[in-house]
């Protein structure tokens, strides 16, 4: 057990920080435009858009300890991310570059690197929410073009995205995980249909999509027909450092310290009542524990380890702080936190990234069944 | 002793309910939230030809002459169903003029409001939130035998429906020299701001009052004296506002059990699992739980008022913790439907959010609590 | 809604009160036999130890209105129970008057109201906890004598009783309830042997009892063979007024806040902290709900309903209040509170009292299940 | 940078889970409680033998030289076993004279220690419970070069074992001025007296010191500036008592997760319930994240010595919330058996009672850590 950087970790944190005093100024805003192009400049000049991707595919072949070491210094500086098409980048390009023909990867991997590309993946469908086996959108091969239809739901960003990344249910009578492809779909595509579902505060990043027989060129197979389910995981394998929940959640506990010390509650500081000052720093204490809990994680898979259940720990975590985090800022405000505001809306708000990762009552049973090994439902 | 309603109370129940059910269902709600004025005024009369506004009022002056516990009823109701109106401003603004006014000021504005031809609201608290009498800033100054109110009231619900509002103000130098006064909404001074509310099926605001001159029929009992009569008027807004609760929580957490009933998942109902239907068992644990001591606070009222500081706050801390968490545990068991604004449970989420602050949130009741105990 | 009581109430509750000024000493100890003996001739003079009970049967046929009322004078007033055999009292006596013949109350009533009997009752059995259905101790009829074999368990106060009231087996083909007859065995009958069951303090109120082989005359039966569950859902219907939970648990309430004001924590009174008051608050609540459930739950019996599901609320609350109040006393104890007393040991033997009645989850089954309609299990 | 335990580490609490799975199982250690001493003089011999008593004493003076990282292996499987011994109180004063005593003091303790021929203890805490300077009563008048100790010190983990006790007194007018000595159990004015206490497999007592003599050479650092030495020893505690923690935290989940396996009712193993094994995921959560907590506190009392302060909090904290729950739970999911003497949990139970005030509880760590953030 050492806490310390090694030499060569050091040198790499000390390359990470000289980048980003260089190109990340202190008063940079992340809606900036010109900012963006120049910060997406720099970085593709480093290849790290693609930090962890192997070289030969425009990447910078990043061990896992350097992506946690430049997502932990980018996390301390507030940087933006390191591409502007997150679900391309996170899903499409590494199942692009394990599955993907030398055509398919000429053809796509560029975009996603230039960031010129935007992507949205289609997994969930109705009724079959968190049950990935069961899917039902239907793709029939017909000569050299698929023919989809169906719905997805779910589906982020999909009302402004160029193409998706789907799972399609190309034999019905395989079992379960077997008989799903992989289909890559311009969204343009005639036959698909996007229904934006507006949340509980009437902001779309949700969407319903509907195909009605959309024609898909066999070259827009990514992997063989029916190997859909090992092609996605082996995406999901290509492991991210899981850093930036707890720096989110720490960032948060960090501006609700501030709330307390500076919101007059019942005639005096927040702060000064100590049911606030204990419950934040339990706050504190699962938040560091979420941290390390990422960093033991990193150690075990840098140790060789197969990735494992135990990020539903974390996403439990997440789950409860989410709430009670924001029930505290709410009772510090007092009767004005009725009234619309920054922490208001994040009190509504949070309920939906919990629900993205799977209900916490998925990742109780996750835990059970796999970890302790306790019978399925 | 009888803990139950009589056959008249249910009886009233049951045609609010069915009233309510056809003419303010949820889709009709969530028409006039999206429109302006955020209610609706034909609807307003009829509550009133109805009888609902003056449902405490005495008959003599136009009103019903029932009492809480059927107000009680009433509430939870107009909770079940979200219902945006002024009713619960109007109602403790007539019960303010009822429990202190003289007999003049009975009869001059209960008619008005027992008809719904005007709408009462109270303005008690200021931007600090501090519900004790040194909080309470807005000064009067004596100018003859009138008052002029300089100060700023906060959190005043239904602000751009009220025609006027039963104000709280200090004209003494000590704490609790506190006097109460009707101001009227066109009164010179007075300005109204309305405050975008998180909950759209309620209405917000804050006054200013600027030099605002109250002559001395628009006194509400004798001055520097009305202390007793805030606290008391705020039990009896902690008593409506739980009553909405309850119905509230009873509404969404019917939405919920359906909805765990009919939605299947790895091949059975989600209602199946205990993860599910346990949650669910404990918030109706909780509402049985609350309106026990909600209406023993609401007989209380008339019936035992020694007794109503003590359970409005019972009632009010365990609603405004427990809501809360109905809140968001039945938007939660829906996955990821309940967060989208096409379902309702997340109507309901926002009218906990705008109930667990209203007439004093948990810690305050619990602090009062304790100090009734005998602990500070 | 009304919680005055009527003239003919407060009649009642002066006659229980000016009985309790004759009766109740202030200084009467639980534990003093002749003060017992004197309080329960006075009871028995009364008519009041079997108080609902039929006049014919020894009773005063107290109303359930009357019932409340002397149970809620005698807790405010910390009376020793009505009699000495509480399960007798409660169970076998309710049942013998609704199902037993002419010589079987002759032969064991007057020593139920005498207070010379000592009872105990066998229901659960070994892997069948909760599920009484699926019971095992067997009977068979030889003659006019039962031949019972087999095990009950958590028989509360075997090792005391002289009787025990039990259920067995009589029809192995009978599905579920049917096929089930109750006995009433005298517990010095050879072949009974008591294993008793210490608790984690050591202390012993639970038993495991077997039956070898045990003989019992058949006029030893109560109701007809096979109506075993019907006889005993008669004394369960007989139902008593619950309100002994509340009370005790608001004297608990009384005794916390004298612990928080006078202990000293971390160099203040304990009560100083407002976690502590509004924790405090919180029981307040709770416990004046489970009060105030009690009485609804009175109100709805007296206007004609069947006894509910509703009963269960207040086990679930109880459960949970117990566990709080009992970790707030050693919080309050601090270091102290792991030494041994009577606080500590309350917060260890607390867990017993939740058992009794079925467990927690059980308890929230049948809230979802019967009350709300959710699928079983 | 690296989170793992090395081949050492693990090939350590290998052997010592080996060692104890043998020699120390359950069913050994509730022979031991059940009659006295409490433990076993004999399996203590042993446990020298194999070095474990002088794991962090270094070679030069009979131990193994190793760390706290390695103490945290050895506590969370005798924590696992419920080991009865003042393992945990020797290790605390072995570490006070190694932290803080002179070559001539360490020459002359650690190796009867780390042999096991002397036993040692620490005494902080006095009647009053509170871990600040000012409740450090117990007084040092100076006697020329001697010092005399009057006072009082309260919950003293092995106090019939220790043949010394590493006693905090005050020396000064000051809060703050407090000094640390090695006090001879069989010393002039010294009585013991040990407190029946709710855990079996922990032995707690006082002490009364009736002017007591300190020579020079038994005093510990520098008079009058010992506090920082006594915070640091008792976050060397909390991290010691977390471990244990820890152990005992995993073992008895292990139990309710078999108990849930194996208990068959309504047709279905228990853990098929959600009711059940949701509370189950949630103690496997709690324990991971006290030992990612734990570790990392571990690791810096060494490695990073400023950050222990709020790492051990953070972690005891935790661990206090987490595993007085898990201790309560694991019995109630066993149901009516969980309660009895003869199933294990309740052991598992009555440790986390004992776990939860012992360095500071969970509102003296949550206030520390909000201190640390300048809230106050």
């Amino acid at each position: 057990m050492n806490f310390d950087l090694s030499p060569d970790e050091t040198a790499f944190r000390s390359e990470v920080r000289r980048f980003l005093d260089k190109h990340l100024p202190d008063d940079a805003s992340h809606e900036d435009p010109d900012f963006l192009e120049s910060w997406h400049a720099a970085l593709r000049e480093k290849r790290w858009i693609g930090f962890a991707w192997p070289e030969e595919d425009g990447g910078a072949a990043g061990t896992l300890m350097e992506q946690f070491i430049l997502k932990q210094e980018m996390a301390t500086r507030n940087a933006p991310p390191l591409g502007s098409d997150f679900m391309g980048l996170t899903w499409v390009g590494p199942a692009l570059i394990a599955h993907g023909t030398p055509e398919q990867k000429a053809r796509f991997l560029p975009d996603l690197l230039a960031g010129t590309s935007s992507w949205c993946t289609g997994y969930s469908e109705p009724d079959h929410g968190s049950d990935l086996a069961s899917l039902q959108c239907r793709a029939v091969l017909e000569g050299d073009e698929y023919r989809v239809t169906g719905q997805k739901i779910w589906t982020t960003l999909a009302h402004e995205a160029k193409w998706i990344y789907m799972m399609v249910r190309t034999d019905p009578d395989a079992r379960k995980y077997r008989g799903i492809t992989c289909l890559l779909v311009p969204m343009n595509s005639p036959g698909i249909e996007v229904r934006p579902i507006p949340n509980l505060s009437g902001v779309t990043s949700f969407n319903q999509v509907f195909f009605d027989n959309v024609r898909v060129p066999v070259d827009n197979r990514l992997g063989e027909e029916g190997q859909g389910w090992l092609v996605t995981m082996a995406a999901l394998a290509n492991e991210r450092i899981g850093i930036s929940e707890s720096t989110e959640k720490s960032d948060h506990l960090d501006r609700l310290i501030e709330l307390a010390r500076t919101a007059q509650r019942k005639g005096k500081p927040a702060s000064a009542d100590p049911t606030v000052r204990r419950r934040l720093a339990r706050f504190e204490a699962r938040i560091e524990a979420m941290r390390l809990n990422e960093l033991r994680h990193l150690s075990a898979r840098l140790e060789g380890s197969a990735p494992s259940s135990e990020t539903s720990l974390n996403k439990l975590l997440r789950g409860e702080l989410e709430f009670e985090m924001s029930e505290l800022s709410l009772e510090i405000l007092g009767t004005a936190g009725l009234e619309e505001g920054p922490w208001q809306r994040a009190a509504l708000n949070w309920h939906g990234t919990i629900i993205g990762g799977g209900s916490p009552n998925i990742q109780r049973n996750i835990v059970a069944e796999r970890i302790l090994g306790l019978p399925k439902d | 002793m009888n803990f139950g309603f009589t056959e008249e109370q249910q009886f009233l129940r049951d045609s609010v309910r069915k009233f309510l059910d056809e003419r303010a269902s949820i889709p009709h709600v969530r028409n006039w939230i999206e429109s302006d004025p955020g209610m609706s005024l034909e609807f307003w009369r009829e509550l009133a030809e109805l009888g609902w506004l003056g449902l405490t009022i005495p008959e003599t002056h136009g009103g019903a002459g029932l009492g809480w516990v059927e107000l009680t009823v009433l509430f939870e109701e107009t909770g079940r169903s979200l219902l945006p109106s002024p009713l619960l401003s109007t109602t403790l603004a007539s019960t303010a003029i009822l429990d202190h006014g003289t007999p003049d000021q009975r009869s001059r504005w209960l008619p008005s409001l027992a008809d719904g031809s005007r709408v009462g609201s109270i303005a008690i608290l200021e931007p600090s939130d501090h519900l004790v009498p040194s909080a309470l800033q807005a000064r009067g100054e004596a100018d003859g035998s009138h008052w002029r109110i300089h100060g700023e009231k906060s959190f005043i619900c239904d602000i751009d429906r009220a025609d006027f509002f039963v104000t709280a103000f200090r004209t003494g130098e000590n704490d609790e020299e506190i006097s109460l006064a009707i101001v009227d909404r066109g009164a010179p001074g007075v300005h109204t701001e309305k405050v975008p509310c998180l909950d759209s099926t309620k209405s917000m605001g804050r006054l200013k009052l600027d030099g605002v001159q109250i002559a001395p029929e628009a006194m509400l009992g004798a001055p520097h004296q009305a202390w007793p009569a805030v606290e008391r008027l705020m039990d009896q807004g902690a008593v409506a506002a739980t009553a909405e609760a309850v119905g509230s929580a009873e509404a969404v957490l019917a939405i919920t059990v359906q909805y765990a009933k009919d939605r299947v998942q790895f091949g059975q109902p989600i209602g199946h699992f205990q993860g599910v239907k346990h949650p669910l068992a404990e918030m109706h644990v909780d509402i049985e739980s609350i309106k026990s001591l909600l209406y023993y606070a609401a007989w209380s009222l008339e019936g035992s008022p020694a007794e109503t500081p003590r359970y409005s706050s019972l009632a009010k801390l365990y609603a405004s913790d427990a809501f809360t968490r109905i809140g968001v545990d039945c938007v939660q068991l829906h996955g990821a439907v309940g967060y989208t604004m096409e379902y309702d449970a997340q109507l309901y989420l926002k009218r906990s959010k705008w109930f667990r602050p209203m007439f004093g949130d948990a810690d305050h009741h619990a602090d009062r609590l304790a100090a009734l105990r005998g602990l500070r």
